[in-house]
């Protein structure tokens, strides 16, 4: 039940983080952290082809150097059935170490396990291995032709009527449908029709992937990593190496940074059979390098959409193909960005269609509510252009086609109670919306939206004998979760924050949870600490029950206090550690533990401002102000939220101006490195205002959203649409990079 | 086995020897046999700033620091911030502003940015942005690191908080 | 009665059909029901889509108790963002090669 | 990364008998470019000789005669010589634009004219200055100006046991400054995609007496764009005379297409950084006539 207005005690304020002084000190343990007596060096040897059959392997003299202990090629990897669900693991076994086939330029061929990095380097220069160099592909559009290279040979487009009799690299087409398009445009007085793309780019974590891990004479294997989740890791390794679940232990090391980009493995499969195969402890770090050439990009992509609208601003019709890279295996995010780009509307008759395609370059990893950014890029400007051609201001267009209650989503179901019209509102209603702009100067408005997640999540709530708690999450922490989580079981018992101690728990320790993704966890295991806080509470109460002699029912909590009902006679109240401490001679230790498979999961809307000044010359773009407008449901801890809101912008900004991998025509990445690879540095952005609107979602006990995707989705837009502004140049193209745009802006003047 | 060299420094304040490859880096000796592992690895081509130290009192990335470099020379890490149990100013602000969230670039913003308030006590919003772009954070947009470190610096100056620009 | 929609996707089994009441008490009986009355949408159904109910997308919910006026939309999977790696069942999927999702 | 060896002279004559004697030797001073070739495995030297205990390498001097800047002198000590920004704005710029404080902490100007790449920041604000380069080797000491020192990028005139030892540059005439700005997608730490420095002289009525003008980025090497220079030159520079500059820099550029920027806009930009460089330095002499 929610707690309508109710005043927290805990809940909403801004505590400083149970993990922050670790952090600060250099004392918390991230990935490549850890080390072991003992402990041996892996690398990786990786494919110099973007394309090639593998015709043979020979380790013979690598392991002949002084200090190598293992070399491990594909053929060490048990073979996996082909399977077809949302992870397959056919693709991911043949994405940890090629076989056969190399698919993109940076592709795991072999890994070496040797007593030093540097022999670990020197060994992998002595495998040799005989590559057939096959013609590749890069550019989706290519990809779908007739005659382009297969990546796959048995690979035949699904989702096709009737059934494609020849191979293709598009995995899959996805479509969309409802109304009648024809009908639809034929009611519209404007009808734009536009081509946008962009290119691939990275997550950009700062935190390389890393593993370590070691094995026992007993079969038993322990892995400590970095993830977004250890019991994925956990779960992938089993499958991919045909261990049982109950062989491997997999311990969080803290995350440093994610976005999606640690939700799958590469490493710790390799690191666990080289210890296998040597009876070592083996360490593998990846190098930047490696990150960019053989880690999960977000996929570029082509989009032809065509938007229709009355003249007094009501969208009528959409049409949209979207052409996404996957990378050498299946699946681009590209249905969900299907889903999402229309869903902050209510069209009625529309069309998209979706193709998965498959390139030579690395299979593509999710990134901050995948496949969002790219589908909104493209619908977030057409709907700037129309606002333009029919004389309305963006933000009022948006209000009058906004999707709301009971209107249904693109993808069929409707939305229960949503934020996006508080959001298009507060926007239009903040100062910046009506800062003057001089020169150059130009301001963008989009929108955005993601589902958010709910899922399997478990958690602990444990009462020590002090009445301190612990909170055990099976989560990583990658942004302040374990303080969010504290603070809803701190609310719940009615007890200071600083007196709960959140943890992240290992696979062995806390039951089975899903990733931390999808602006999943302060919703969902949020959802399972307060259950799980809950029964402690009802521990508590019968303690005190027992203490007083009276029936547990008249037994009252309150504010950390147990409180005997009126008429049960003269007791004080009793304190959490009043009961803690006495709870060995009451009953045992007062614990709670939930799992749950969250339900509930409430969309999350966002409408951003975002203003520029272009140097006409350079086609520099200078972010000069920024505001992020998003609907939270409820801010456990503001800070954090709007911390998510700003990272998210950041990076949504680079994606807009800066950032794209770079290959050339062999397929090789040119830019491997944070020099080339511009993510934005602090001298690049302004404050980013936020501001949290706080539309409670009904189904949670304190009205969580979920916040960190959303934010990525509408900078893209906004940057482009305030270019826009400020030069009368429309950018569909991204990045927005400087010479691209003095190109445009050449083009205007000679045009 | 490649040749080493014994090098003798001092690290935070503390007389260290060890023995390094000429090749090897200063972060690769601080993390891997000194143990050090608050100095963090992102890139290895000084892009990131996550390995920042001080040598000589200088900021610089201890990924392009040869360790024998080190001999004669005073290192500080991030460990070395700190004194005992009292945080400087730098770490209690950015813990306050929640300025970090997956905390990976957070030692090397906290050797940046004690470094600068040595060298400025009172910097502009500006100054501490193009002093930091060296460190790279993926997670936060900057917004709250800045807002630490001027309200560090304003601490440290015993003044009211600086008003941003 | 539940209401259940039809994607573009799944039209090809139901005649074209995009909407129908049927009477069910769960997920599972549901795709029964459909099963037998649109041949092989149910393996269509649980080898490649997720489900809404009233507004919720589910996506491993077989015993989902679905209410007199449920309405229920089949929405393509998401991965990744949705904080779903390949949970238990598709495990199994990858081993048995059993459709993932909905263990039959 | 084999067997290579590491040594830390103490005299100048030390290390030129090292580099002459070892075959395969390598200077290190800033390290910023050599580690990072070091672990790419694109260079493979026998011995490291480090540059930075020799006392003729890491002295600055200021006098009547001009600056005298060690060649391991790092971008940042450098900055720390207030004189220097006011008497070379534009070297203080270029030294403040390359890379982090990090890098700057370490990156020495020497460093930046023996790496010899074509987008160096400080080369052409030192070409502006009119500086040139004291070398030393087993056959004495020569100095040469610094725009014949790098002939290609990555390639410069030291022979076998030869090191850059300084850097001189001339005390500027009155009424003479300069300034140095250079093209990167964002704020900082990327390469530039253009550079270009202006050196201009101004008498007492705001006439253009002399000027440099210099180019980074947009051809094998920095280079002087005499052309440039003498459109500057013989009047108060007006928007015809700074037009004219910005058309012969532009005219005189020779980019290439990559990663970075293409052949066009780099043309294109080289002209406005130009002008506007030279816009600037003629503002910054201007103050000094008064």
């Amino acid at each position: 039940m929610a707690k309508g207005q109710k005043k927290f005690r805990s809940v909403g304020t801004r505590p400083i983080r149970h993990d922050g002084i670790d952090k600060v000190t250099g004392r918390a343990n991230y990935g490549a952290d850890f080390a072991l007596p003992g402990m041996l060096w892996g690398g990786v040897l990786r494919s110099p082809h973007a394309h090639a059959r593998v015709l043979g392997i020979d380790a013979s003299k690598a392991l002949e150097i002084e200090g190598v202990k293992a070399v491990i090629t594909s053929a060490d990897l048990p073979v996996i059935e082909a399977g077809d669900g949302p992870t397959n693991f056919w693709d991911l076994s043949r994405n940890i170490l090629a076989r056969d086939k190399v698919l993109y330029h940076g592709h795991a061929v072999a890994a070496v396990a040797a007593t030093t990095a540097v022999i670990a380097a020197r060994a992998l220069e002595r495998v040799e291995v005989e590559y057939e160099v096959l013609p590749q592909v890069q550019d989706v559009m290519e990809a779908m032709s007739p005659d382009a290279p297969l990546l796959h040979e048995d690979m035949f487009t699904k989702g096709l009527d009737p059934k494609p009799e020849h191979p293709s690299n598009v995995a899959r087409r996805m479509e969309i449908a409802r109304g009648d398009l024809e009908n639809g445009f034929a009611q519209a007085n404007v009808v734009v029709e536009r081509e946008f793309t962009t290119r691939s780019v990275h997550q950009g974590y700062i935190e390389p992937h890393a593993v370590v891990a070691r094995t026992g004479e007993d079969g038993q294997v322990v892995v400590w990593c970095s993830s977004q989740g250890h019991f994925m890791v956990r779960q992938y390794c089993a499958t991919v190496l045909g261990l049982d679940t109950s062989q491997i232990k997999v311990i969080p090391a803290e995350i440093g940074g994610g976005f999606g980009g640690k939700t799958t493995v590469y490493l710790e499969p390799l690191a666990i059979l080289l210890s296998q195969r040597s009876g070592r402890p083996v360490k593998i770090v990846m190098s930047r390098e490696e990150e960019f050439r053989a880690t999960g990009p977000a996929p570029g992509s082509r989009i032809r959409a065509k938007l229709g609208a009355r003249n007094d601003g009501t969208l009528t019709a959409c049409e949209a193909q979207l052409y996404f890279e996957a990378g050498a295996f299946p699946g681009s995010p590209v249905m969900a960005a299907c889903m999402t780009m229309l869903a902050p509307y209510t069209v009625e008759n529309l069309s998209l269609v979706g193709y998965d395609v498959c390139v030579n370059k690395p299979k593509t990893a999710a990134y901050r509510a995948p496949g969002a950014p790219i589908g909104s890029f493209a619908i977030e400007t057409l709907i700037d252009e129309l606002a333009e051609m029919l004389g309305i201001d963006p933000v009022d267009l948006r209000l009058h086609n906004a999707a709301h209650e009971g209107s249904q989503a693109p993808y069929g179901p409707k939305f229960r109670r949503i934020g996006y019209r508080e959001t298009l509102e507060t926007a239009r209603a903040h100062p910046q919306y009506r800062t003057p702009l001089e020169r150059n100067q130009g301001r963008g408005v989009a929108s955005g939206f993601w589902f958010n997640a709910g899922m399997q999540s478990s958690a602990a709530v444990n009462v020590n004998e002090d009445g301190t708690v612990q909170v055990v999450s099976p989560n990583p922490d990658i942004g302040g979760s374990r303080v969010s989580l504290a603070l809803m079981a701190a609310e719940e018992l009615g007890i200071d924050v600083e007196r709960v101690r959140p943890v992240v728990a290992d696979t062995e320790t806390i039951g089975y949870s899903d990733l931390t993704g999808g602006s999943r966890v302060t919703f969902a295991t949020g959802m399972a600490v307060v259950e799980a806080a809950r029964k402690v509470i009802e521990q508590l109460r019968e303690r005190a029950a027992k203490i007083w002699g009276i029936d547990v029912s008249q037994v009252e909590w309150n504010e950390g206090y147990a409180l005997p009902g009126q008429g049960n006679g003269e007791h004080d109240p009793l304190s959490l550690a009043e009961i803690a401490t006495s709870a060995s001679r009451t009953g045992g230790t007062i614990c709670g533990n939930v799992s749950l498979n969250a339900r509930g999961a409430a969309p999350g809307f966002a409408t951003h401002i975002c203003d520029v000044e272009v140097d006409p010359e350079t086609g520099r773009v200078e972010i000069l102000r920024y505001a992020a407008v998003q609907d939270v449901g409820k801010a456990i801890h503001p800070s954090y939220v709007e911390g998510q809101m700003q990272g998210g912008v950041a990076q949504g900004i680079g994606w807009a101006l800066n950032e794209e991998l770079v290959y050339d025509e062999d397929g090789v990445l040119e830019n491997p490195g944070f020099l080339d690879y511009r993510i934005p540095v602090a001298s690049d952005l302004p404050m980013i205002d936020t501001i949290l609107v706080e539309v409670a979602n009904p189904t949670h006990p304190y009205g969580v959203r979920g916040v960190g995707e959303v934010p990525i989705v509408p900078p893209l837009a906004a940057v482009a649409n305030a270019i826009y502004a400020a030069t009368g140049v429309r950018m569909r193209d991204l990045p927005i990079s400087p010479p691209r745009l003095v190109d445009a802006l050449d083009g205007k003047h000679s045009g | 086995m490649d040749p080493k060299t014994h090098v003798h420094t001092h690290i935070n304040g503390e007389p260290v020897e060890f023995l390094s490859e000429a090749y090897r880096s200063l972060l690769e000796i601080l993390r891997d046999e000194l143990m050090l592992t608050g100095t963090k690895e992102g890139c290895t081509t000084g892009d990131c700033g996550a390995c920042s130290v001080t040598l000589d009192g200088r900021l610089v990335c201890s990924c392009l620091v040869l360790a024998v470099e080190a001999e004669g020379r005073r290192v500080g890490t991030v460990e070395g911030i700190a004194r005992g149990e009292t945080l400087h100013p730098v770490q209690q602000k950015l813990l306050e502003h929640a300025a970090l969230q997956c905390g990976v670039c957070t030692p090397g913003i906290v050797v940046a940015a004690t470094s600068l308030l040595e060298r400025n006590p009172d910097p502009t919003e500006r100054e501490v942005r193009y002093w930091l772009a060296g460190n790279l954070c993926r997670c936060t947009g900057y917004d709250k690191i800045i807002r630490a470190v001027l309200d560090a610096a304003s601490e440290l100056r015993g003044a009211s908080p600086n008003v941003l620009e | 009665m539940a209401r259940v929609f039809f994607p573009a996707s799944l039209r090809s089994f139901t005649g074209e059909l995009a909407e129908l009441s049927i009477p069910a008490g769960n997920l599972r009986e549901l795709i029964a029901t459909l099963d037998s009355r649109f041949p092989g949408i149910g393996d269509a159904i649980r080898s490649g889509l997720a489900v809404a109910i009233d507004g919720e997308i589910i996506q491993d919910g077989f015993l989902e108790e679905l209410g007199p006026e449920s309405e229920i939309h089949f929405v393509p999977p998401i991965s990744g963002g949705s904080g779903r790696a390949g949970s238990a069942p598709a495990q199994a999927a990858a081993r048995t090669s059993a459709p993932a999702g909905f263990p039959s | 990364m084999e067997s290579v060896r590491y040594e830390a002279p103490r005299e100048l004559s030390a290390a030129i008998e090292l580099l002459d004697s070892v075959e395969g030797a390598r200077v290190l001073a800033g390290g910023t470019d050599l580690l990072i070739q070091l672990r790419a495995a694109l260079i493979q030297p026998s011995l490291l000789v480090d540059l930075k205990w020799i006392p003729e390498l890491t002295a600055v001097s200021l006098d009547e005669e001009g600056l005298s800047l060690g060649a391991a002198v790092s971008c940042a000590e450098l900055r720390e010589h207030k004189q220097i920004e006011r008497l070379f704005p534009g070297l203080y710029e270029s030294a403040e634009l390359i890379g982090s404080e990090q890098i700057q902490g370490r990156a020495s100007v020497g460093g930046n004219l023996c790496n010899a790449s074509p987008a160096a920041d400080t080369v052409p604000a030192l070409l502006a200055t009119g500086a040139r380069c004291v070398v030393a080797g087993p056959g004495g000491t020569r100095t040469l100006p610094c725009e014949r020192f790098a002939t290609g990028p990555g390639e410069t005139i030291l022979g076998r046991g030869e090191l850059l030892v300084s850097i001189q540059i001339p005390k500027p005439a009155p009424g003479t400054a300069d300034c140095y700005l250079r093209l990167i997608p964002r704020t900082e730490m990327d390469i530039a995609v253009v550079g270009a420095a202006v050196s201009v002289t101004l008498d007492a009525s705001g006439s253009c007496t002399d000027a440099r003008v210099a180019q980074g980025a947009v051809g094998p090497t920095a280079s002087l764009v005499p052309d440039a220079a003498a459109a500057l030159v013989g009047g108060v520079p007006d928007v015809g005379r700074l037009e004219a500059a910005a058309r012969a820099a532009a005219g005189a550029s020779r980019p290439i297409d990559d990663k970075r920027g293409t052949v066009r806009y780099r043309r294109k930009v080289t002209g406005v950084l130009t002008r506007r460089a030279a816009e600037i330095a003629i503002e910054r002499a201007r103050q000094r006539t008064r």
